[in-house]
């Protein structure tokens, strides 16, 4: 925001004493209330309106607190945003950025912890980053704020709390490049945002069963880089795709029919794919421990995958997600 | 006695009491960790809830908001039965999936409440159009905050509720504040009477700090809905004590002034309805809510978690 | 809606002369005015009446000349319609039916196009089904009116004019039971929707070629007879999914990944995925025939899949889509 | 004959004397096929978007919707890349990708239409916001029809325009119709003034058949956002004589009487601007623009189709 003037920021409660879980603290004393500002509550309008203001050269950052009330600004998004700089054959452009938070803490119920990141992934004309470290983040978020492309950037809450290094200077993680977290020669393991987080701890408990899990974190999801996860795949023979989202029409069915598309003729694999339980998310914390995948529940669906359905019963161990067990309320 | 302790102020201090003291026990019980949910508390805007709602029967039906246990004790909500949702437990209204977000008891009227602000307003008007498509004579009443009013919603459902005449109260809660965010910095023009207005709904505004002028209006809301003469609109200007979310205070943020906040605080509603009953009326008032209020508790502690397999219950119906 | 007085028809037009492309023509002289009507411009608050109003035991229909415009609905659709039954633990059920039209005839440009069924596939709650013959969608609709749970059902404005045997009696077409509308054994075509019957002119241009394609219509959506496919890939070896859509996070995406999870093990099989092209829809129609999957590009596409990229080339004859090729402006 | 020429009369007749011949063209043209795309007439409506326009400078912006010739001819779009762009040809203003509902050209302020009802109106409030951030002297003119407003959109738009003191200008044309659906079923209440000043935004109605007063007041209303007085927002009352999309006439649809369609005619305001004139300068006006016509046509028949490959440009800037 300092090098260039265009950039600002808007969103419900960006300038109050909580800063959206911090990251935007203070940036209105910093740049002035012109450039960092609260909204309304009108989720549509306030999406237009940065497209408009888009369309006038600024780089709008706008701030979503939930990724869930992002649906009041699907039409926006999808009919304007997507699409101007094609329906005008590049008369326009849309510079613009949407920062979605996915609201997993704790008790968060069936409408405060969704995340919508297949929707986007789904529309041609937008960027999808999911970066998982602090370290990638950082570069997301400047590579989106300096794209002429409209980029939804989707956090989860759960990552802002988790700590790694970062690099002082400014840089930019480039789209269409996957990271791979932690090699292995096993099976393939690709989580998606917090996910991939998990994905690593349950390669750890992995460990014990004598498995050598490769872990991929796709940063990108639109464009994504299929090529790493497919060359991956091509030597372990197997994927486990983790989202943080439902498995219907979601990322895991895309990443998973690309693999296949791409390699499938000449190598054989096996796939599973691992997200939310096919229900809403449900309040009562022993059934949202359920809902969601854990390093347990990675580890041992890698298990089956790796064994066969016919090997032995194995427990994983027992790991702490810290982020998801030191949470406590109330939001 | 029967008469007495039938008055309009001996129901509303009724109404009112249980729920400041359902929330006080939030508040005791939060850091225990057994309220594993965020909490939105009414504490302060009691008499909202309480003074509509005394005007409504059972088959009358509300809507509201994450902000909710107020309406959902004032309409006559179960107390066991919240106390054990917010424990997560089986017993809880909805076995638990819901939390303090989503409290509903359909047999009292009770439809619901979202955690997306201003997303239950367009239900509430289709209710209202079942009912009068159905030649009911229930009504319904909606609830929101004064943040729900800037979201479209409210603006496509003011004006299909008036176009239609649908039977429906609109109840504005307005408690100054969305989240930190100040109505004057949300909300441009002369306010929601004439945004109202512009609907053709008739619009009203009760101050603060006056709950039986707002007793009494809301019955007359209430009367003329019931008559068929369309939607009406109130808005009660109140106000919020504690933090937006979760049991604390929140001073420390410093949006509001300290003395603002220190002046409701002073002014409270349930002390001014309190003091217009006799002394003994009032104390036993307050002794059959502690007792309601103590069983709830035990009940919820009592009640056992949902089993494993209940997670996937209830994604369809029937 | 004769022998149910809680069925109401409401949207945008739905009692005007045109009637909904015909469909809803004359309910509001035959039902009164009361049970269909017209409503504002308002696709959010209507989409929350007509949810309100099922709470009250109330059958509404609520039509969507294009489905472009039901982005403006999703937070109703997902957030509230399909959680309230989960959410309330039973508490409350939505019997409601959401009519999508997709509004494919031509040059009607990147906002009058598109197909969302994978947004609604997404979401655990949400019945999506997407008949192609007259006969399924009479069937489709009144099983849909007599659920107990919100259904959206997609409509290809083409399959409109479709003829079809349409039995006078009433009768209910089941979720989740995929229509083998031409029986084959070379390979597996998926069609969704309008691109069933597409699907089935490719076949008819394959013969030509030698190829014997089987065609499936999966009729409804979610659920997804995943069997009835996967059993016909055991069969074929190959899968070509046609879907009247984007392919990313898509509905073909999800067909693909389901038929390899269940069955990629023990049978090794092609696949590929054909839909709209990763852009939005261009207006002009020497662009917007190749946007659209057509008879010949599916027919070349399975080719290739049947015969292998190194075969020699083909050329599919001719034919026309008489529903494509017939339609004239403006609308 | 330089001032006479440029008098305020003789510009709008000019505009509009284009828009309609213009259109009437399309209407000849439309059989053959050859625009393949919806198109949605302003014949009647001209007015509006030519009286609006003359006050605005290349460097103010405008936004409207997929009723959009007359307002992309209106702010000096370029006719002939539009014919071309109705006929899906390379040399359209959007290389065929737009037709006829997404009419654009940044290089004189015309940003764009869309053809969801009501999207733009909040894009229009963005750009103002540019505007203001970057203390630019020009303004932003956003152009709907009344069937927008029933639009949670413009609610959400007009709240957050006055909310910050934007320079915008909002048109309404109200045409009493959307599609075939007259305004009364839609909309309750006393009106869109109403609605508008309970967002403390200044607002006006122009009755039909006023070219000249609606010049005269849209020139007013062009001034005061100017000058910083914040939004303003114009009803502009008007007809649309053909069917709501193609280009024929519908009465066959007999959802409005065909006598009020007929006054409608009668009082044609292209005919009521082109009578203020001499009839030498009428002439020479009429001339010019037929020629400006002739010759868009013919640009447009000589044009070719974009080469198959382009259908992949654009999808992304840069
Ligand atoms: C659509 C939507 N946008 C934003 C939020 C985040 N949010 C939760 S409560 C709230 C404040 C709402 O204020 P108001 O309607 O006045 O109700 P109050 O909390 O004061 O009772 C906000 C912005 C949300 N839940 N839903
Ligand atoms: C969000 C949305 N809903 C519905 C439609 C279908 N539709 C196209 S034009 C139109 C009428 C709009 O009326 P109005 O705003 O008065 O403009 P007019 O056509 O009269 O110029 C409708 C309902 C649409 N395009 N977008
Ligand atoms: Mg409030
Ligand atoms: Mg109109």
């Amino acid at each position: 925001m300092a090098r260039d003037s265009r950039v600002f920021v808007m969103g419900q409660g960006v300038d109050d004493a909580r800063g959206m879980f911090g990251t935007t603290l203070g940036l209105h004393r910093e740049f002035g209330a012109e450039r960092s500002f609260d909204v309304p509550l009108a989720e549509d309008a306030m999406t237009g309106v940065g497209i408009g203001a888009a369309l006038m050269g600024m780089r709008p950052i706008q701030v979503h607190q939930r990724m869930d009330f992002v649906l009041l600004a699907m039409n926006q998004l999808v009919n304007m945003a997507a699409k101007m700089s094609y329906m005008f054959a590049g008369a326009h452009k849309v510079p613009m950025v949407v920062r979605a938070i996915i609201g997993r803490s704790w008790g968060q119920g069936a409408q405060h912890s969704q995340a919508f990141h297949s929707y986007f992934m789904h529309i041609p004309g937008l960027r999808v980053v999911a970066p998982t470290t602090p370290h990638d983040a950082k570069g997301c978020l400047i590579q989106a704020i300096r794209d002429d492309n409209p980029v939804i950037m989707i956090e989860h809450r759960m990552l802002h709390n988790v700590k790694g290094v970062v690099p002082e200077e400014s840089y930019e993680i480039p789209y269409g490049k996957a990271r791979v977290l932690s090699p292995g020669k096993d099976i393939t393991i690709v989580g998606i945002s917090h996910m991939a987080l998990e994905c690593v701890r349950a390669k750890h408990l992995l460990e014990a069963a004598g498995i050598d899990a490769e872990v991929i974190d796709p940063v990108s999801l639109a464009p994504l880089d299929i090529s790493t996860i497919a060359a991956s795949v091509e030597r372990t023979g197997r994927l486990l795709v983790v989202d943080t989202g439902w498995l219907s029409c979601g990322a895991s069915s895309e990443i998973l029919s690309e693999v296949f598309e791409r390699i499938g003729e000449r190598r054989h694999f096996v796939a599973k794919r691992l997200g939310y339980l096919p229900t809403p998310c449900p309040t009562t914390k022993i059934l949202e421990n359920l809902y969601y995948p854990s390093p347990q529940s990675i580890a041992q669906a890698t298990y089956r995958l790796v064994r066969g359905a016919e090997a032995p019963a194995w427990q994983p161990g027992k790991v702490d997600s810290a982020e998801v067990a030191e949470f406590r309320g109330p939001f | 006695m029967e008469e007495r302790s039938n008055s309009p102020a001996a129901r509303l201090y009724r109404s009112m009491y249980l729920i400041r003291r359902v929330e006080e026990e939030i508040v005791r019980l939060y850091p225990t960790d057994k309220i594993k949910s965020p909490v939105h508390l009414s504490i302060g805007q009691e008499a909202v809830a309480a003074a509509v709602c005394d005007h409504l029967d059972k088959t009358d039906v509300v809507f509201g908001t994450y902000r909710g246990h107020a309406l959902y004790l004032a309409k006559g909500g179960d107390v066991p039965r919240m106390m054990a949702e917010l424990y997560g437990k089986v017993d809880g209204c909805a076995r638990g999936k819901a939390g303090s977000m989503h409290l509903v008891d359909p047999a009292v009227g009770m439809m619901g409440t979202s955690a997306v602000v201003a997303t239950g307003i367009s239900n509430a008007v289709g209710a209202a159009l079942a009912l009068k498509m159905q030649r009911s004579k229930a009504i319904v009443v909606c609830f929101f905050g004064e943040g729900a009013t800037d979201e479209g919603a409210w603006h496509e459902s003011m004006n299909f509720a008036s176009l239609r005449k649908l039977p429906i109260l609109f109840i504005c809660e307005n408690n100054f504040f969305a989240i930190y965010s100040h109505v004057k910095d949300r909300m441009a023009g002369p306010g929601l009477r004439a945004r109202s207005r512009a609907y053709g709904i008739d619009a009203e505004l009760i101050e603060d700090h006056e709950p039986m002028l707002l007793h009494e209006r809301a019955g007359a809301a209430v009367a003329a809905v019931r008559s068929g003469a369309g939607p009406r609109f109130l808005e009660c200007m109140t106000y919020r004590w504690r933090d937006h979310v979760g049991p604390g205070e929140d001073r420390i943020h410093q949006y509001r002034p300290d003395d603002e906040l220190d002046a409701k605080i002073e002014g409270d509603n349930l002390k001014i309805v309190g003091d217009l009953l006799p002394g003994d009326l009032r104390k036993s008032i307050e002794d059959a809510e502690e007792k309601r209020v103590a069983d709830a508790i035990a009940f919820a502690e009592a009640s056992t978690f949902p089993e494993d397999q209940e997670i996937y219950d209830h994604v369809f119906s029937g």
